[in-house]
C-alpha cells in the first residue's frame, strides 16, 4: 500500500522540474516538453487523488488534459515550423523583433 | 511492499528522466528521455488501477505527441545546436527558484491533508472502470467531451492552416 | 434647512439651460461653413444668456431654498437622480456664465480662423457643462459636469492656444484631473456614509463623524483647492491662460476658476463644517500666501497675460479668505469677488485678446503709448484696470471690502496682510497700465494700430456696465444672495454647534 | 411520448448558442472550400449572423435558468450576460476583421472560424460549473487565439506573438491545472458547487487550500494580463495582427474575468478575506505596472496593450471588493471596457492600408486635419479609456471604485483613481498628435461598410452607456443574484 | 523482507511464460525468414536455400551465426547512442505486444499439470490498447534508426516509415474499435470468447470490412510488401536500417517478423476467432452425424494450435502477397490511408454503432 502523499511528492518534484525546465531554457523544443513534464505532474495527482477518493472524475480530466497536450503540441509545432521557416531560429530568447 | 518497491523504481526513473530531459543539448535526447518518463508515467497509472490511462498515456502521449516533436525537432535540425548555450543566462537563478518552489510546495503539501488520505481504501473497479470511465465521460462529461472534440479540430485546422506552404508564399 | 422648492414656472428651465446648448453643438456638426457656425453658436448663447431673464424675474430672493427645482431619476440602482435647482449663491453664476459665453464667441470672431465649427462646438460644450455644474444638486450629477467640462476646456487650450499649448493643455488636465479623482472617492464615502444618497439637500443635512469629516474634506479640498487654485497647487494656471486663446482664457477665469470657490461654499462648508473649522488655518495662511505671492509674482511678470493669471491667484486669494472666514460678510464678500473677478478679469482678458489679434504679441514691453492711438480700447482698458484694483465705485472694492470686513471679525492678523495685497494689486495693475498705455510709442508696429470695432464693444459693452452697476449698486446683487448667505451661516453653525468639542473649538477661534 | 430526436434535442437545449456558434463555424470552414478568394468577407457577415443568431438563442433561453449535464453546465444569467459580452467582443471583432484581412492579403475562412471557436469556448468558461469543463473551454479559447495571433504568417512579428502567447498560455494553464489537481484532491470532486460544499465545512487552516488558490489565481492572473504575470501583453498585442489584437483585448479578457468571478466570489467564498489580498495586491500592481509602462510606449497597440493590463487592473479593484456590487461592477466594467477598446482598435485599423504600418502614435498627426469622423472617435474612446465622463468609461470606473469604497478598500480606490489619472497623459497624448499635430502627410484611411458599423457600434454604446447606464446596470446586477 | 510465497508466485507467473515466449519468437523470427525464402522461391519456381541442412533447415542457424559474428559498425557521425538504442526499442515494443496476447484459454496440458495455467504472460482489462500503444511507439524505433544514422537514405526511410506508421494507425485503431464494439471488451480473452457463435470476419456488414481495414493496415504497420516503401531499394538503399549490420541489422529483421507475427495473432484473435476451432454449419446443420463428426474431430485439436495455424495462415498471406504485388508509390500509400481507408473505417464504425444501438449486432 503506497500512501498518498508519495505521488503527491513525486508529481511535485516532476511539477518543479518543468517549471525550472520552462523557465531556464533556451530551445524552444525542450520548453515544449517542460510543459508537458507538467501536465504529466498533474495527471500523476489527478490519478493519484482519483484512486483514493473513488472517483473516476480524475482520470476523465487526465483524458481531456491528454487531448489538450496533443491539440497545443500540434499547434505549437506549426508555429515552430513557421518561425524557423522565416527565422532560422528555435531559441526563445532570439525572438525579440518587438521590443520596449 | 512489493509496490513500493515497484513505486520508488517508477519514482526514482521519473525523476530523473525528467531532469535528463530538460538538461539536454540535444532535443532529440530529450524525447528519448522523455519517453522514458511517459513509459513509467504508464507504470505509476497501473499501479493506481488506471490501466485504461495508462494505455492512452502510451497510445496518445508517446505515440502521437512526443512523435510529433520528434518529427519537428528532426526537420528543423539546426546544426548551431552543439555550440549554441543551453540555458539562458537567468538559468541558475531559475534553478534556484524552482528548488525553493519545490521545497515550498513539499513542505505544504506535508502540512496539509487530503481528506481522502484519512484511512480510505483505494478504489477497486472491475475492469478497470473502463465502463464506468465511459459511462461518466458520455453522460456527466458529455459537454466537456465535445469540447474536447473542438479542441482536435482548431488544433488541427491550425496547425494545417500555419504550416502549409501554400503557392501564395 | 433648504429643500428643493418645486419649479415656480412648471416648466424644465434649467434643463434647457444645460441642453440648449448642446442641441446648438449637435446642430453645428451638420453645418461646414465657418461663418455660419459662428452665426449658430453666437445665436445659441445669445438665447442662452435671454434664458436668464425668465430667471432671475422669477427667482424669489427672499428665501434661501434651492429654486427651480427638477427631480428625475436616473441610475435608481445607484439612487442617482437628475436633480437641479439654483439658490442664491449659485444664480449668479448660471447668469455670468451665459455671458461670458457670449462675450468669448464674440472675442473669438476673427480670432479663431482655424476648424471653427470645432471652437463652437466646444464652447457650447463648455457652456452646458459650467452651467450644470452650478445647477445640478446631486452629487454625481454634479461630478459628471465638473469632468465632462475638461474635455473641451482641454480642446480649446490645446488646438487653439498658444505656441506651448501642448504643455499647457495636459498640465492644466492632469492637475485638475488628479484634484476630482480624489474627490470622486470622498463622493463615493460620502454617498456610503449618508445612508445611500447623492442628493445634496439631503447630505446638507446629514452629520458626518469628525474623522470622516477631516478625510473627506481634504479630499475634496484637494480637487476645489486646484480649481481655485490655491497657493500649491496653481502652477497649472499661468501656463493655462497664458497659452489659452482668448475666449479660453476668459471662460477659465470667469467661470472654471470660480467652480473651486463655488465648491467649497456649496460642498465642503455645508457637508463637513467641523473639518472646515479645524482647517480654517490653514486656509487663511494659504490663502494670504496666495495673495501676496501672486501680487508679487505679478510684478515680475513682462508677459501681459501671466501678469493678469498671478493677479487672479491674488484675487482667488481674497476670495477664500473670505469663505473660510465663516461669517456672514466673508462669505457674502467671497461671493461677490468671485462675481467681480469673473467679469474683470474677463474683461481683462478680453482687452489683452483684442490687442493681441492686432498686434499677435503678448510683452508688455512691446506695447507703451498705445493710448493715443486707440482711446477707446484705452478707456476700457483703464475701466476693468480700476476695478481690478478695487477703486472705490467699481465692483472690485465692494467684493475686497466686504472680505476684508469679514475677515477682521474673526481673523485680524490675516485680514491686515491681506489688506496689503490691495495695495500691491493697485501697485502692478497701475504700473502695468502706464507701461501699456502711456508714454511714447516705443513699438513702431503700434503706430498704426486699429481701435476697438463694434463687434468689439458690443462685446466689451456688458463687463464695463457691470462693473459700475455692482459698484455703485451692490445691493442688487448681495440681495439676490443674501438669504443663502444667511441659511448658509446659520446651518454650518448649527451643525458645529450640536458638537460641543466642537463648540469649544469654535470659542477658542473666535476669542482669539 | 417523445421520439428519440425530441429527448435529444430537449437535453441539448441549455447549449443551443454554444451550438449555433460551433455549426456556424464548422459551416464557414467547409463553405471557405467553395468560396473564392475576393469574396471571403461573405464568410465574415455570415459568422456575423451566426453571432446574432446565437444572441438571440440565449436571449430566449434567458429564463430557462439551472444547472444542467450532471453539474458540470451552467445556464444561468450571469453566463447569459458573459455570453452577450462575447457575442459583443466576437461581432465587433468579425467587423473590424473583414476589411483588415484584404488589406493585409491574409483573408481565409479559417479565421473566422478560429473566432467562433474562440467564443464558444469562451462561452462554456462563462458557463462552466466544473473544472473539467472550464479547463477545456478555456483552452479550447486559448487555442484558437494562439492560432490567430499567428495569423499573417509570413510576417515575424506575427510568428513571435503566436509562439510567445503560446507558450505562456500553455505555462499558465499548465500551473491552473496543477492547482486544479490539488483541488479536486482536496474536495474530491471537480464540481465547483462540491468544492465550495467542501470549502464550507473544511479546516482552513490547510495550507494546499490556499497553494491550490494560489496556483489558479497565477495563471488566470496570465490570462487577464494581470500583472506580474503580463509580460507576454505588449510583445502579443504588437505582433498579432491588429483585428486579433482588438478581439483578444476584449474576449479572452472578459472570459477570464467570468471565470474569476465565478471561481473567487462563489467557489472560494469562504476564502474571502485571503483572497481579498491577494486580488487587492494584483490589482495595485496592475494598474501600476500597465499605467506606468504605457506613458513611454510609441506604438498605439503597445499603448493599447499596457492600456488593457491597467484596466485588468481596475476590473481586480472590483473583483477584490468581492459581493454582488463587486462583481456586478466587474461585469459591467468589462463589458464597456469590450465596446471602448474594440473602437480604439477599430480607429487603428482604419489607419492601416497595405505598406503604410499606422500603428506609430506619430502616424496619427493631424488626424483631427486630415479625418475629423475618425479623429473624433478616436478622441471619444481615449476620454472613454481615461475615465472622463459623461463616456462610458466613466460609468464603469466609477461603479468599481464605488464597489471598492462599499467594502472598505478605500485605499485601493484611492490607488486606483490616482493611476487612472495618471492613465490621462498617454490617452491625451494619442489626442494631443491627432488634433495638435501638423499631419506629415495625407493619411487615406481605409474605411468599409463593416468597419464602419463596428466603429458606430462602439460609439453609440460608449455614449449611450455613459449617459443612461441605469438599465445595463440593473441587468448586470440581476445576472449576479443568481451565484451570489 | 520479500515474502517467499511471493517470489515464487512472480516467477511462475512472470518468469516462466515469459521464457517460453522468448523461445517461441526466437525461433519463429528465425525461421520465418527460410520460411519467406522458401515460399517466395517456390512461387518463382525456384528452390531457396538448398545447401544448409535437409532443404535448407540448417540455414536460419548459419545466418544467426554470421550475425553474431559480424563486426556491429556504428558510423562515425552517428549519434551513437540513439543509434544502438533503435533496434532495442523495436524489438522490446514488438515484445511487449506479444506479452499481452493470450495464446489459449487457461489449460492444465492433459492432465499434466495440478491446476490450470493461463497461456499468457498479462491477460490486462485494456489489453487491446496496449497492443496498440506498444505499436505506436515502435515508431521511435524506426524513425530514430533513421535519423541517428545521419545517412539522408535512412531519414527519408525513417520519416517515410514513421509517417506510414502513423497514418495506417488510425484505420487499424477504428478497426479494432469496431472490434471491440462487437464484442463490447477490451480484453483479448473476451474477444476470442465473444466469437463462439460467430467469427467477427463474417459478422456482415461490418464485420469482413473491418477484417480488410485491419489487415490492409496491418501490413502497411509492419512495413510489407506493397507497403514497404521505407525499405524501397531501389530508392532508398534499405531505408532506415541501412547503416546497420551485424546482430543490430539482425534486430531489425526479428522485429519485424515479430510485428508480422503480431499483426497476425490479433487478426486471429480478433476475426477469426482466436483458439476457437473451425465449425461447419454449427447452428443449422451442425446436428447432422457426419457434419457433427468432422466438428467433434475439429474441436478435438488443442485450442493453441488452431491459434497458431491461423497465425501461420496470415504469414503465408503475408509471403503470398510479396511475391504478388508490386510496390505502392509513396504519395499513393498515403492517400490510400487518409482518402480510403481512414473514411471507410469510420464510416463502418458509425454503422456498427448503429447496429450495436438497435440491436442487431
Amino acid at each position: 500500500m503506497i500512501p498518498l502523499s508519495w505521488y503527491i511528492i513525486l508529481s511535485a518534484a516532476l511539477f518543479t522540474i518543468g517549471i525550472v525546465g520552462v523557465l531556464s531554457r533556451r530551445n524552444i523544443f525542450i520548453i515544449l516538453m517542460s510543459m508537458e513534464l507538467m501536465l504529466n505532474a498533474a495527471n500523476i495527482n489527478l490519478v493519484a487523488f482519483s484512486h483514493y477518493s473513488q472517483t473516476l472524475t480524475g482520470q476523465i480530466f487526465v483524458m481531456f488534459v491528454i487531448t489538450v497536450a496533443a491539440a497545443e503540441a500540434a499547434v505549437a509545432l506549426a508555429i515552430i515550423i513557421l518561425l524557423s521557416r522565416n527565422r532560422g531560429s528555435i531559441y526563445v530568447d532570439e525572438f525579440n523583433i518587438m521590443k520596449g | 511492499m512489493v509496490n513500493q518497491v515497484i513505486f520508488f523504481y517508477f519514482a526514482v526513473v521519473i525523476l530523473a528522466s525528467a531532469i535528463l530531459t530538460i538538461t539536454q543539448k540535444n532535443p532529440i535526447h530529450s524525447v528519448m528521455f522523455m519517453l522514458l518518463l511517459f513509459f513509467h508515467i504508464a507504470g505509476v497509472f497501473v499501479l493506481l488501477n488506471a490501466e485504461f490511462l495508462a494505455a492512452v498515456q502510451l497510445i496518445v502521449y508517446a505515440g502521437a505527441i512526443l512523435i510529433l516533436y520528434l518529427f519537428v525537432v528532426m526537420l528543423l535540425n539546426v546544426d548551431r545546436e552543439s555550440t549554441a548555450a543551453r540555458a539562458n543566462r537567468f538559468w541558475p537563478w531559475m534553478a534556484g527558484f524552482g528548488a525553493l518552489i519545490a521545497a515550498e510546495v513539499i513542505l505544504l503539501i506535508a502540512r496539509g491533508t487530503f481528506p481522502s488520505e484519512a484511512g480510505q481504501q483505494p478504489m477497486r473497479l472491475a475492469g478497470s472502470g473502463v465502463k464506468e470511465l465511459g459511462e461518466l465521460l458520455y453522460q456527466k462529461y458529455l459537454v466537456p467531451f465535445e469540447v474536447a472534440s473542438i479542441i482536435l479540430l482548431v488544433g488541427l485546422v491550425g496547425a494545417v492552416m500555419l504550416a502549409k506552404k501554400r503557392a501564395s508564399d | 434647512m433648504l429643500e428643493l422648492k418645486l419649479n415656480q414656472l412648471d416648466f424644465p428651465l434649467l434643463s434647457l439651460f444645460i441642453f440648449l446648448p448642446v442641441l446648438g453643438a449637435f446642430l453645428l456638426l451638420f453645418i461646414k461653413n465657418a461663418m455660419a457656425a459662428r452665426w449658430v453658436a453666437l445665436v445659441v448663447s445669445i438665447i442662452e444668456l435671454g434664458l436668464c431673464v425668465p430667471l432671475l424675474l422669477n427667482f424669489d430672493s427672499s428665501m434661501a431654498h434651492m429654486q427651480f427645482g427638477e427631480s428625475i431619476p436616473w441610475i435608481a440602482a445607484w439612487n442617482i437622480n437628475y436633480r437641479l435647482g439654483v439658490d442664491g449663491i449659485s444664480i449668479l453664476f448660471v447668469v455670468l456664465a451665459a455671458l461670458l459665453t457670449v462675450i468669448s464667441i464674440m472675442v473669438s470672431w476673427t480670432a479663431i480662423q482655424d476648424r471653427v465649427r470645432e471652437f463652437m462646438i466646444a464652447m457650447l460644450f463648455l457652456e452646458a457643462a459650467m452651467i450644470g455644474v452650478f445647477v445640478s444638486l446631486d452629487l454625481f450629477l454634479f461630478y459628471i459636469f465638473w469632468e465632462a467640462m475638461l474635455i473641451p476646456m482641454y480642446l480649446l487650450i490645446g488646438i487653439w492656444g498658444g505656441p506651448n499649448r501642448l504643455y499647457a493643455a495636459i498640465k492644466f488636465f492632469l492637475y485638475t484631473l488628479v484634484g476630482s479623482v480624489l474627490m470622486l472617492i470622498a463622493i463615493i464615502a460620502v454617498y456610503f456614509a449618508a445612508g445611500h444618497t447623492f442628493d445634496v439637500l439631503a447630505l446638507m443635512n446629514y452629520k458626518f463623524s469628525h474623522t470622516f469629516q477631516m478625510w473627506a474634506f481634504a479630499a475634496f479640498f484637494v480637487a476645489f483647492a486646484v480649481k481655485v487654485p490655491m497657493f500649491p497647487v496653481h502652477t497649472w494656471l499661468p501656463d493655462a491662460h497664458v497659452e489659452a486663446p482668448t475666449a479660453g482664457s476668459i471662460i477659465l477665469a470667469g467661470i472654471l476658476i470660480k467652480m473651486g470657490a463655488y465648491g467649497f461654499l456649496r460642498f465642503s462648508l455645508p457637508f463637513f463644517p467641523d473639518a472646515a473649522l479645524a482647517w480654517t488655518p490653514a486656509i487663511m495662511v494659504l490663502s494670504v500666501i496666495a495673495i501676496i505671492y501672486g501680487a508679487y509674482m505679478a510684478f515680475a511678470q513682462t508677459d501681459f497675460k501671466k501678469l493678469i493669471a498671478y493677479s487672479s491667484v491674488s484675487h482667488m486669494g481674497f476670495v477664500t479668505l473670505g469663505i473660510f472666514a465663516l461669517n456672514l460678510q466673508g462669505l457674502e464678500g467671497g461671493i461677490l469677488q468671485m462675481l467681480n473677478h469673473g467679469v474683470s478679469t474677463g474683461a481683462l482678458f478680453l482687452a489683452v485678446g483684442i490687442i493681441y489679434e492686432r498686434t499677435h504679441t503678448r510683452q508688455i514691453a512691446d506695447y507703451g503709448g498705445i493710448a493715443a492711438r486707440v482711446p477707446v480700447y484705452a478707456t476700457f482698458l483703464m475701466i476693468v484696470t480700476f476695478s481690478s484694483i478695487g477703486l472705490p465705485g467699481t465692483n472690485g472694492f465692494i467684493g475686497e471690502f466686504t472680505i476684508l470686513l469679514g475677515a477682521f471679525l474673526h481673523y485680524k492678523p490675516y485680514a491686515v496682510i491681506a489688506s496689503l495685497g490691495i495695495i500691491l494689486g493697485a501697485g502692478y495693475m497701475l504700473w502695468l497700465y502706464q507701461r501699456v498705455a502711456f508714454g511714447k510709442i516705443t513699438n513702431a508696429h503700434n503706430e498704426h494700430l486699429a481701435d476697438m470695432n463694434a463687434r468689439e464693444v458690443v462685446a466689451a459693452l456688458p463687463l464695463v456696465i457691470l462693473v459700475f452697476f455692482i459698484g455703485l449698486y451692490p445691493n442688487a446683487a448681495f440681495g439676490v444672495i443674501h438669504a443663502s448667505v444667511e441659511n448658509l451661516v446659520q446651518h454650518v453653525n448649527a451643525k458645529m454647534a450640536s458638537a460641543p468639542a466642537v463648540t469649544q473649538m469654535l470659542s477658542t477661534v473666535i476669542g482669539n | 411520448m417523445p421520439t428519440l430526436y425530441q429527448q435529444f434535442m430537449q437535453s441539448m437545449m441549455p447549449i443551443l448558442p454554444e451550438a449555433i456558434v460551433i455549426i456556424v463555424a464548422l459551416t464557414v470552414l467547409v463553405f471557405d472550400f467553395f468560396i473564392e478568394k475576393e469574396r471571403k468577407s461573405l464568410l465574415g457577415w455570415y459568422s456575423l449572423a451566426g453571432i446574432v443568431i446565437a444572441a438571440y438563442a440565449s436571449y430566449t433561453l434567458m429564463p430557462m435558468g439551472g444547472t444542467f449535464f450532471g453539474g458540470t453546465f451552467h445556464l444561468d444569467p450571469f453566463a447569459t450576460f458573459f455570453n452577450f459580452v462575447f457575442y459583443i467582443a466576437c461581432g465587433l471583432g468579425i467587423l473590424v476583421s473583414i476589411n483588415y484581412l484584404e488589406v493585409e492579403d491574409i483573408h481565409r475562412g479559417e479565421y473566422y472560424a478560429l473566432m467562433l471557436f474562440a467564443t464558444s469556448g469562451m462561452m462554456f468558461m462563462a458557463s462552466a460549473g466544473d473544472l473539467i469543463l472550464l479547463y477545456l473551454g478555456l483552452e479550447l479559447m486559448a487555442l484558437s487565439i494562439y492560432i490567430l495571433a499567428g495569423f499573417m504568417r509570413g510576417s515575424n512579428r506575427s510568428n513571435e506573438a503566436a509562439i510567445k502567447y503560446l507558450i505562456l498560455g500553455a505555462f499558465s494553464s499548465g500551473i491552473m491545472l496543477y492547482g486544479m489537481s490539488l483541488l479536486y484532491g482536496l474536495a474530491g470532486t471537480t464540481n465547483l458547487s462540491g468544492i465550495l460544499a467542501f470549502l464550507r465545512v473544511a479546516d482552513l487552516s490547510n495550507p494546499i487550500i490556499f497553494l491550490a488558490m494560489i496556483m489558479l489565481t497565477v495563471s488566470f492572473g496570465f490570462k487577464v494580463a494581470a500583472a506580474p504575470f503580463h509580460m507576454w501583453v505588449p510583445d502579443v498585442y504588437e505582433g498579432a495582427p491588429t483585428s486579433v489584437t482588438a478581439f483578444m483585448s476584449a474576449g479572452p479578457k472578459v472570459a477570464g474575468f467570468a471565470v474569476l468571478l465565478r471561481v473567487f466570489l462563489y467557489t472560494f467564498e469562504p476564502l474571502r478575506e485571503h483572497s481579498t489580498a491577494i486580488l487587492a495586491g494584483l490589482a495595485v500592481l496592475t494598474m501600476a505596472v500597465g499605467n506606468v509602462m504605457a506613458l513611454s510606449q510609441t506604438n498605439i497597440k503597445r499603448m493599447l496593450a499596457y492600456s488593457s493590463i491597467a484596466h485588468a487592473g481596475y476590473a481586480l479593484v472590483g473583483l477584490a471588493a468581492g459581493g454582488p456590487d463587486g462583481a456586478a461592477s466587474v461585469m459591467l466594467y468589462v463589458l464597456i471596457y469590450a465596446f471602448m477598446n474594440m473602437g480604439a482598435f477599430g480607429v487603428v485599423i482604419m489607419l492601416r492600408k497595405a505598406g503604410e504600418r499606422g500603428e506609430e502614435i506619430s502616424d496619427f498627426a493631424g488626424l483631427g486635419k486630415t479625418n475629423k469622423t475618425a479623429a473624433f472617435l478616436m478622441l471619444i474612446f481615449m476620454f472613454s479609456l481615461t475615465g472622463i465622463p459623461p463616456l462610458a468609461g466613466f460609468i464603469g470606473k466609477f461603479y468599481i471604485f464605488k464597489s471598492a469604497v462599499e467594502a472598505g478598500l478605500v485605499w485601493l480606490a484611492v490607488a486606483g483613481v490616482l493611476f487612472s489619472a495618471i492613465s490621462a497623459y498617454f490617452y491625451l497624448r494619442v489626442i494631443m498628435v491627432m488634433y495638435m499635430h501638423e499631419p506629415k502627410e495625407s493619411i487615406e484611411l481605409s474605411s468599409a461598410p463593416s468597419l464602419a458599423l463596428a466603429l458606430a457600434i462602439s460609439v453609440t454604446a460608449v455614449i449611450v452607456i455613459g449617459i443612461y447606464p441605469t438599465d445595463l446596470l440593473n441587468y448586470a446586477r440581476a445576472s449576479i443574484a443568481g451565484i451570489m | 523482507m520479500l515474502d517467499m510465497n511471493q517470489l515464487l508466485h512472480y516467477v511462475f507467473t512472470l518468469g516462466i511464460p515469459v521464457a517460453v515466449l522468448l523461445a517461441f519468437i526466437l525461433a519463429n523470427a528465425v525461421y520465418l525468414q527460410l520460411m519467406e525464402r522458401k515460399v517466395l522461391a517456390h512461387m518463382q519456381g525456384r528452390l531457396g536455400p538448398m545447401r544448409t541442412g535437409w532443404h535448407g533447415l540448417l540455414q536460419p542457424i548459419a545466418d544467426s551465426v554470421k550475425f553474431l559474428m559480424k563486426e556491429d559498425i556504428i558510423p562515425a557521425k552517428a549519434d551513437k547512442w540513439v543509434f544502438s538504442l533503435a533496434p532495442f526499442i523495436l524489438l522490446v515494443m514488438a515484445f511487449g505486444s506479444m506479452v499481452i496476447i493470450p495464446y489459449g484459454p487457461p489449460t492444465d496440458f492433459f492432465g499434466l499439470l495440478p491446476k490450470k495455467v493461463p497461456l499468457w504472460v498479462s491477460n490486462l482489462n485494456v489489453g487491446i490498447l496496449f497492443v496498440l500503444a506498444f505499436s505506436s511507439v515502435g515508431t521511435y524505433g524506426v524513425i530514430m534508426a533513421g535519423w541517428a544514422s545521419n545517412n539522408k537514405y535512412s531519414l527519408m526511410g525513417g520519416f517515410r516509415s514513421a509517417a506510414q506508421m502513423i497514418s495506417y494507425e488510425i484505420p487499424m485503431a477504428f478497426s479494432i474499435i469496431t472490434v471491440v464494439l462487437m464484442s463490447g471488451s477490451l480484453n483479448l480473452s473476451d474477444i476470442v470468447n465473444a466469437q463462439t457463435d460467430r467469427w467477427f470476419v463474417v459478422a456482415l456488414p461490418v464485420g469482413p470490412v473491418a477484417f480488410f481495414l485491419y489487415l490492409m493496415s496491418g501490413i502497411a504497420e509492419t512495413n510489407r510488401v506493397p507497403f514497404d516503401l521505407p525499405e524501397a531499394e531501389s530508392e532508398l538503399v534499405a531505408g532506415y536500417f541501412t547503416e546497420y549490420s551485424g546482430i543490430r541489422f539482425g534486430m531489425f529483421y526479428m522485429a519485424e517478423y515479430m510485428n508480422m507475427i503480431v499483426v497476425s495473432l490479433l487478426a486471429s484473435i480478433m476475426f477469426l476467432g482466436g483458439w476457437l476451432p473451425v465449425q461447419i454449419l454449427p447452428h443449422t446443420l451442425g446436428h447432422i452425424a457426419p457434419i457433427a463428426f468432422i466438428n467433434k474431430l475439429l474441436a478435438a485439436i488443442p485450442p493453441t494450435i488452431w491459434l497458431l495455424g491461423k497465425l501461420y495462415f496470415f504469414i503465408f498471406f503475408y509471403m503470398w502477397l510479396r511475391a504478388t504485388l508490386p510496390r505502392y508509390r509513396y504519395d499513393q500509400l498515403m492517400s490510400i490511408s487518409w482518402k480510403i481507408l481512414l473514411p471507410l473505417s469510420l464510416g463502418t464504425l458509425l454503422v456498427a454503432a448503429g447496429m450495436k444501438q438497435m440491436g442487431w449486432l
